[in-house]
């Protein structure tokens, strides 16, 4: 029990530290391929704790949804960023659930968000919760079955089960199944964060933005803890395919200096990741919003082949 | 344990069903009485009821009497078992809580209405609807089930003066009609075979089907039970039938009436026909998924309340049907195991389904009673004025979006177990049906939430569209409290699915010989498992805790930090235009305009937009824009079907012309005939 | 005067009258004057009693005497009477043109005898080849024939009159039938049979004459109001 | 003796209400005849099942298991109708619709009464008369002069349309019945060719079903078709049906109701006794193969006009074509469980079809048309009980459960699979949900929908306590059936399956 709250409060922190440093990160790395100089890599954590010393307006025709609705973002992401291993292989929560507690915790929160969004009853609110449920509701089947396929590999939808396998046969990565998986998986990720050629996090034209324009009701606190459960969901989805497809350095225990390499291996692995993220950021437009789908069926069909090459091969 | 007074408490339920219908019938002319004993009677059924199914479950031992009647193949004979105690437990719960409902609800009919013929209707249903869980003679069950279905016919024509609702009635009971039909020829095949009406010898007989006879029986039976639990292609009536009727009827509709489908296709397929060959396993299944799939699809679409819930209970009938065509195809390759699981799944959800869909039809029936709209767009900021009625509707919204950790989230969680699983179980291509239904269930679980998102922000939050919603007001006790049965048990139901499931071993042992491996809860009843050793792992409760326990530092930072400047109340900034008024805000046709751009293929959709311009047309006075889809399956299956038929029957018409030489002639002809060709040997 | 005595010279007298029925009948399809049909309907029933007295008076089968004064009285004589006393009432001589016309009518009506024949064939009994069993199924096949010709004039004219005639000679059909087959039915369910046809002739009289005063004709193929 | 009573009573009654003046003492002289007949009848099956047949006039009268039934039945219906007649005929004359047919010799109202109330003592004389009758011959004379007797009660209004549909009925008829007559005749031959000749004994049944074994098969064969379509004519089975439509929506609602039950079972009991000899002369294939293709036929053609009908007492009789083609079906079925079914259905047939008729009556009677189109709905509003009354019965007539005719419904299928009539018995419950549709879809636009804003109309209690009590006595059925009458129905099947 003691040990259970012990790992949980050490990988809390984790999570609660790592997060804004990756989302400065992607955006710094993003400005330097841009050729700008960019804001540093900190300023993540100074924007958080800027607004969480700011007052706030909450609109007069809001509920208290949209007041609850913060803390369910941000507890929900907080949550599920205990529920997956990140450094070690078993992750402290993971008996709470598996994947699919993750997959449907995360859309818990985006329930609440997307009802704080129309609460305001502000059209922009009203057409960002649209856009977020409905890209989310289509990226849903990808998702699913490219974490089927990995999860068929190690017959078991528990993470840390998934993890153990996939550290002890750590080259089968390179078997098609598991990269379409990867592929799919990605795209999904792509979407699911809000990211370019899905949604432009940094613009806030109404006819591009779908994340931006559900939040934009809020101000202050309320709107850092969205934020700060924003990237959190950001790190819990991108450590989900980085340790479950690439899981080198995952610490099978507890121990000081398991811990340490597994964090040294995980935050290289997360650079790469993010790398990765930035690069197709860069070098792709935002698509307009009914193409989506076309992109989300790719990354469908990608998962569908990695099911039937699993069998095949 | 075994002493435990099943049969009595069961029979006084029935009786108190009785007695109530004909004691409100009797009363009708003093309709607060009438009103009382009512729902009184209702609801001391409802506890009998309940007292029965609990000990039923208990004693895991199934309870049979008979009482033979004087007609040939007809004897009164029941069989309590585990199965029939878990649908008499649902239907309790669903009874008692409607009924408490009722109490206010069914004010407004005073002197509009004749509530005594309504009481004997709605006690009628009750009581059919408790014969078809128990009876054990194919005559009896064939009796309940039509009475049934009779009966909702007429309460779903209860307000008989509009057109819609009498078009919707007739459309329900031809439907059901055939469904008799059916299930009239499914029971004469098993009786040609076993000699005798009662359940027991068909189980005896199942032996002696030939393969031919079992896919015959079982294709009339799945027909039968498709069409009563509104599979597609067979729902249409369902989204036509149910909104009409009175709210809490529609709740006992959806919630129950549906859920005798399932109850049958459990019965005969598990426990009448033998073991089914797989291929009927994955036909149940790949009907589920499409209904799934299709009933949230068409859910999505709907602005009129209640028959968007009518859609959902399509897509969860489908879910659950999912859960069941892979408990079959299981047992077909020999996984009992396995078989338990999707079984437990199927049912659980078949439970839950039924609470938080009667919860939403009550919430959205005390919308109705306060607003008179159905309309989405005529509703709005509902949660300030009816506030309870919000929070309860809030709860089943989560709870049938399948989110933690309410119990829809259970249900749903063990039928992705059940589909993984079956990946491994089956050979062949089929393997790869079941991850592709997963997915499809996962998109069901998203559209799913994204429609409630609809419902729910739509109907209660922003501001209200309309005079009637803004003039909204909270609904009487009664009615409040009957939702809040529900919605104590829909959380009750996810936080305490690992003490609650044990409750189907008896049924798994009953119906599959075997019961889920004895680490189904592993952690000392904390978490739920598959029962396979490395399969996943979950725990509401503990994810309900540790939801709590996270809450801590969120509040910590908000009021610690942010505690030196006050939160004020503002006006909406929505992007600095000034006013926001009902006018421009999100309308739910806007909502899911996205998704109806999206699947285009499917709905057809058509649109008109007329500007009315008076000075220049940058200027427009008014708008006028109206939207619908397709009904793709009435308007490509149905109509055709129905056009077909009334032409033939007019053209035969002409056979009656009037004219008595035609008539003579036709005597004639067949004499001649009959004469040459019949009298030789 | 031997030959008196032989009943096989009754059955060929029985015979060759009963063709002889049969010819009248044919030439009933093709007459268009009411009254001359009424008067070879009740020829028609002349020979009829003929031949019961005949039968009668071979086999001494004393009872089929009173059929045949029955026949005599009845349908040779009372109705015919009565018919002719419409006819005159309701101001109609002529049937109007046949739905099917005279010759086709005729041929048909000659396929329908060879039909009576045709059924009849399979009465024949190789066994039993005496006269009587020949008897047995000539007069069967002539009364079929009869029956099936009298049909075929109720459905093809449009007279109700006719149609009543057409009626009587499918009666006159049966009654050959009954008494040359079994030489007779018992008495009492013939007595009930000629009371039965009386009252019928009497109604449909009446509706005959109703509906010419209701319909100012008498063309049946005119009522047509009760369809679907 | 009882079985003299049984005649005798009618067969004074008619005279006797022909000769008062006053019509309150004709309605009493019919309801006190009926109501005597209904006890005769139900004394006769009690002594029936008590000591096997009642013979009377060593023969010539003879009352068995099947023929009492029969009786009993016709007696009922005739009381519950005369019951029903009484307010019916007087809403009529309060409403003067004697008078529309007056120059069609339509008379003054108390004669049109007279009419009535003599005619139907003697109409029900000759039904009980089909049944007593033993000898084959007199059966006939009786069932011709069911017809006679009914066709004065279809041109009773006396419009144009009642004498068209009168003229239809007599010349239909009496064409079916000299082909019965026919039949009848050909049967005396054949078992005069195996019996010798013989007086009157020859042609009764009692006497012919001993031996019918070593009957003329070709003989046989013949007759049996023409005793079929002749029955049949009258039983209203297809293509014979076509007088049904006209005569039931021309007769007074009371008399209609009698020969759509009366009659129905009068001719099918004619048919079934020639079923029995033809079985045990010439097995159960010819007559069963036969039987099955009319009664489908039947059910087939009372289809498509229940489905696309305008008129609903045109659409009763095609209800009535369709039972007869049930009960027709079922004795085709053949065997122990065909036949229970077939009489079983006779008989919950006879109890229900009534009220369907009184309902349409008293609908026709408030609205002032039989069309739909016209009646426009929201009966129920003006007259709930009546309304109530006519969603149910349509609902038993239909066959749904829990009503009576589900169960024998249910038998007849059961008889058809296991005489291996899969695909039959599958169109057989096509037939019967498509008449269910139809049916219910046009009663429930009837009865149902907004008010049309009729006075409130149920204020006769003769009609009002016959529509209540018919109701009750179906539902009551629905659930239990009298033991006595279910023992009298298994003997019925005795006799038609074993011949005695």
């Amino acid at each position: 029990m003691t040990s259970l709250l012990a790992k949980s409060g050490l990988q809390l922190i984790l999570v609660l530290l790592v997060a804004p440093f990756l989302s400065g990160i992607i955006k710094t790395l993003k400005a330097r391929l841009q050729n700008r100089r960019g804001p540093n890599i900190l300023q993540f954590y100074r924007d958080i704790f800027k607004l969480f010393r700011k007052g706030m307006v909450i609109p007069g025709t809001a509920s208290w949804i949209f007041s609850a609705t913060p803390y369910i973002v941000f507890v929900t992401a907080a949550l599920v960023g205990l529920m997956i291993p990140m450094t070690a292989t078993d992750a402290p929560l993971s008996l709470f659930g598996g994947v699919l507690a993750v997959v449907y915790l995360l859309a818990l929160g985006r329930f609440f968000q997307a009802l704080g969004g129309l609460d305001a009853g502000s059209s922009f609110g009203g057409l960002g919760s649209s856009r977020e449920m409905t890209i989310s509701a289509i990226a849903e089947p990808a998702m699913m079955l490219a974490i089927f396929t990995v999860a068929l590999a190690a017959s078991s939808t528990n993470l840390s089960e998934m993890a153990k396998v996939a550290v002890s046969q750590s080259w089968k990565f390179l078997a098609p199944s598991q990269m379409l998986a990867f592929a799919a998986l990605f795209i999904v990720l792509i979407a699911e964060t809000g990211r370019i050629p899905v949604d432009n996090p940094a613009t806030h034209l109404e006819l591009t933005m779908i994340h931006e324009a559900m939040i934009l009701e809020y101000s202050g606190p309320y709107l850092a803890l969205i934020e700060y459960g924003a990237s959190i969901k950001q790190l819990v989805l991108m450590t989900l395919v980085v340790n479950t497809f690439f899981p080198f350095g995952l610490s099978s225990s507890w121990t000081m200096r398991g811990l340490g390499l597994g964090l040294v291996f995980y935050l290289i692995k997360m650079l790469l990741l993010s790398c990765l993220i930035v690069l197709v950021e860069t070098t792709n437009a935002k698509l307009r919003l009914f193409r989506v789908p076309e992109l989300l069926m790719v990354s469908f069909i990608f998962g569908a082949l990695a099911l039937i090459s699993t069998f095949l091969f | 344990m075994n002493t435990l007074p099943v049969g009595p408490t069961f029979t006084l339920s029935l009786a108190a069903y009785l007695t109530g219908a004909l004691a409100s019938l009797a009363t009708w002319r003093k309709p607060a009485l009438c009103r009382y004993i009512c729902c009184g009677s209702a609801l001391a059924g409802a506890i009998f009821g309940g007292f029965a199914a609990v000990f039923g479950i208990l004693q895991s031992t199934p309870v049979r009497w008979s009482v033979s009647s004087g007609i040939p193949f007809f004897s009164y004979s029941f069989d309590y078992d585990a199965l029939a105690s878990f649908f008499n437990l649902t239907l309790a719960i669903l009874a008692g809580a409607v009924s408490i409902y009722s109490l206010s609800y069914l004010k407004e009919f005073e002197g509009k209405r004749n509530i005594g013929f309504f009481g004997f209707l709605f006690h009628l249903l009750l009581l059919s609807l408790a014969i078809v869980f128990t009876a054990a003679n194919a005559f009896l069950f064939l009796i309940g089930w039509e009475v049934m279905a009779l009966v909702s016919y007429g309460l779903v024509a209860f307000y008989h003066e509009d057109r819609e609702t009498r078009r919707a009635g007739l459309l329900y009971i031809v439907m059901a009609h055939v469904d008799a039909g059916c299930l009239l020829l499914g029971f004469a095949l098993l009786m040609q075979v076993s000699g005798s009406a009662e359940f027991a010898s068909f189980r005896s007989a199942a032996l002696q089907l030939s393969s031919g006879q079992q896919a015959i029986a079982f294709l009339l039976f799945f027909s039968c039970f498709g069409i009563k639990a509104g599979v597609i292609p067979f729902h249409i009536w369902l989204p036509a039938a149910h909104p009409v009727a009175p709210s809490n009827i529609s709740a006992l509709l959806s919630g129950i009436v549906l859920k005798a489908g399932i109850y049958g296709m459990a019965r005969i397929f598990l426990d009448g026909l033998g073991v089914l060959p797989s291929w009927a396993g994955l036909l149940v299944l790949i009907v589920g998924v499409a209904s799934a799939v299709l009933g949230v699809l068409y859910a999505l679409m709907e602005h009129d309340l209640k028959r968007l819930l009518a859609y959902h209970s399509i897509e969860n009938i489908g879910i659950i049907l999912i859960g069941l065509g892979a408990a079959l195809v299981f047992r077909a390759a020999g996984h009992p195991q396995l078989a338990a699981v999707a079984l437990i799944a199927a049912l659980f959800h078949t439970l839950n389904h039924a609470i938080f869909k009667c919860l939403l039809f009550l919430g959205a029936g005390s919308v109705l009673h306060s607003t008179r709209s159905r309309n989405m767009e005529e509703l709005g900021g509902l949660i300030r004025t009816m506030p309870v009625t919000a929070f309860c509707f809030l709860i089943g919204a989560v709870a049938i979006s399948g989110l933690p950790p309410l119990n829809g989230f259970v249900s749903e969680w063990l039928t992705y177990q059940s589909l993984l699983a079956g990946f491994g179980a089956t050979g062949g291509l089929t393997r790869i049906l079941f991850p592709l239904a997963g997915s499809m269930l996962a998109l069901t679980g998203a559209l799913a939430a994204a429609c409630f998102v609809k419902a729910f922000g739509i109907t209660f939050l922003a501001l209200p569209r309309s005079a009637e919603s803004r003039s909204a007001h909270e609904a009487p006790r009664s009615m409040l409290v009957g939702m809040g049965c529900l919605t104590v048990a829909c959380v009750a139901l996810g936080l305490g699915a690992t003490w609650f499931l044990p409750m189907f071993h008896a049924l798994t042992e009953q119906l599959l010989g075997t019961r889920v491996g004895a680490n189904l809860i592993t952690a000392h009843g904390w978490v739920l498992s598959t029962g396979t050793p490395h399969g996943g792992l979950v725990s509401t409760a503990a994810i309900a805790i540790a939801l709590l326990f996270l809450l801590i530092p969120a509040v910590f930072l908000v009021s610690i930090t942010g505690r030196q400047f006050a939160r004020k109340r503002g006006p909406a900034w929505d992007c600095g235009l000034p006013g926001l008024s009902e006018e421009n805000e999100y309308t739910a046709t806007a909502f899911s305009k996205a998704l109806r751009m999206i699947f285009s293929v499917l709905y057809q959709p058509r649109r008109e937009i007329q500007a009315v311009f008076d000075v220049s047309p940058y200027f427009p006075k008014a708008i006028h824009f109206e939207s619908e889809i397709e009904p793709t399956f009435e308007k490509r299956l149905y109509e055709p079907l129905k056009d077909l038929l009334l032409r033939i029957a007019t053209r035969m018409r002409a056979i009656q012309a009037g004219s008595i030489h035609a008539y003579l002639a036709y005597i004639f002809i067949t004499l001649v005939l009959l004469l040459l060709f019949g009298v030789r040997p | 005067m031997t030959f008196l005595q032989d009943p096989e010279f009754g059955d060929r007298i029985i015979t060759l009258m009963a063709a002889l029925v049969l010819v009248l009948q044919i030439a009933a399809v093709g007459q268009r004057w009411l009254v001359s049909s009424i008067r070879i309907y009740s020829l028609q029933s002349f020979l009829l009693a003929a031949i019961a007295g005949i039968i009668a008076y071979f086999n001494h089968a004393s009872h089929i005497y009173i059929a045949a004064l029955l026949t005599l009285i009845l349908k040779a004589g009372l109705l015919p009477w009565l018919l002719e006393r419409l006819v005159k009432k309701i101001k109609i001589r002529r049937e109007i043109e046949p739905l099917i016309n005279a010759p086709l009518s005729i041929l048909i009506s000659g396929c329908l005898t060879l039909v009576g024949y045709v059924v009849a064939q399979s009465f024949y009994h190789q066994e039993e080849t005496s006269v009587r069993a020949a008897l047995g199924h000539n007069t069967l096949a002539v009364a079929i024939a009869l029956f099936l010709i009298g049909f075929f004039t109720m459905l093809n004219r449009r007279k109700a009159l006719t149609q009543v005639l057409g009626l009587l000679s499918l009666e006159n059909g049966l009654f050959l039938a009954a008494i040359s087959l079994t030489y007779g039915m018992p008495l009492i369910v013939e007595l009930g049979i000629f009371f039965d046809v009386l009252v019928a002739v009497m109604i449909l009289g009446i509706l005959v004459f109703r509906i010419r005063e209701a319909f100012d004709s008498m063309d049946v193929s005119k009522l047509r109001k009760l369809r679907e | 003796m009882i079985l003299l009573w049984l005649l005798i009573v009618p067969l004074v009654a008619g005279p006797l209400a022909f000769f008062l003046r006053k019509r309150s003492g004709m309605e009493v002289v019919n309801l006190a005849a009926f109501a005597v007949l209904l006890g005769l009848a139900a004394a006769l099956a009690a002594r029936v099942l008590r000591s096997g047949p009642v013979p009377l006039w060593n023969g010539f009268f003879y009352a068995d298991a099947l023929s009492s039934l029969v009786v009993l039945l016709t007696s009922f219906v005739a009381l519950v109708c005369s019951i029903y007649a009484v307010g019916y005929f007087r809403h009529d004359e309060r409403n003067g619709v004697f008078q529309e047919g007056e120059e069609l010799g339509g008379g003054r109202a108390v004669n049109k009464l007279r009419e009535y109330y003599a005619l139907t003592p003697l109409f029900v004389f000759s039904m009980i008369l089909v049944a007593l009758a033993n000898n084959l011959g007199i059966l006939w004379v009786a069932i011709e002069g069911t017809t006679l007797a009914s066709v004065f009660l279809v041109m009773f209004y006396g419009r144009e349309t009642s004498l068209e549909a009168a003229w239809k009925y007599a010349i239909i008829g009496g064409v079916g019945l000299s082909m019965a007559l026919f039949g009848t005749i050909l049967i005396y031959y054949s078992a005069h060719l195996s019996l010798g000749t013989d007086t009157l004994a020859g042609l009764n049944w009692s006497v012919l079903v001993g031996n019918a074994a070593q009957f003329d098969k070709p003989t046989m064969r013949l007759a049996f078709i023409l005793i079929l379509l002749g029955y049949g004519t009258k039983a209203g089975i297809a293509p014979m049906h076509t007088w049904k439509p006209d005569a039931y929506s021309e007769a007074p609602i009371p008399g209609a109701a009698m020969l759509a039950t009366g009659v129905l079972n009068c001719s099918l009991y004619g048919l079934v006794r020639f079923y029995i000899l033809s079985s045990r002369c010439l097995g159960p294939g010819f007559a069963s193969h036969l039987l099955i293709l009319f009664g489908l036929l039947s059910m087939g053609v009372a289809v498509p006009f229940v489905l696309v009908q305008k008129n609903f007492r045109r659409m009763l009789a095609y209800s009535s074509i369709d039972h007869s083609g049930i009960m027709v079906l079922a004795l085709g079925f053949g065997g122990a469980l065909g036949v229970l079914g077939m009489l079983l259905h006779m008989t919950f047939h006879a109890i229900t079809k009534p009220l369907l008729f009184f309902c349409a009556g008293n609908a026709q009677q408030q609205l002032k048309t039989d069309l739909f189109p016209e009646a426009k709905g929201g009966l129920i509003n003006s007259m709930p009980l009546t309304g109530a009354a006519f969603l149910m019965v349509t609902l038993a007539i239909t066959g749904a459960p829990p009503f009576s005719l589900f169960l024998s419904e249910f038998i007849i299928l059961r008889a058809g699979f296991s005489r291996g009539y899969f695909l039959l018995g599958a169109l057989f419950i096509t037939f019967l949900v498509a008449i269910f549709s139809g049916f219910l879809i046009h009663i429930a636009n009837l009865v149902l929908g907004p008010d049309q804003g009729l006075p409130p109309a149920e204020n006769c209690r003769w009609k009002e306590s016959s529509v209540a009590g018919l109701a009750l006595v179906i539902i009551v059925m629905g659930f239990w059936i009298p033991a006595p009458l279910f023992r009298l129905i298994q003997g019925a099947v005795e006799i038609v399956t074993s011949g005695r």
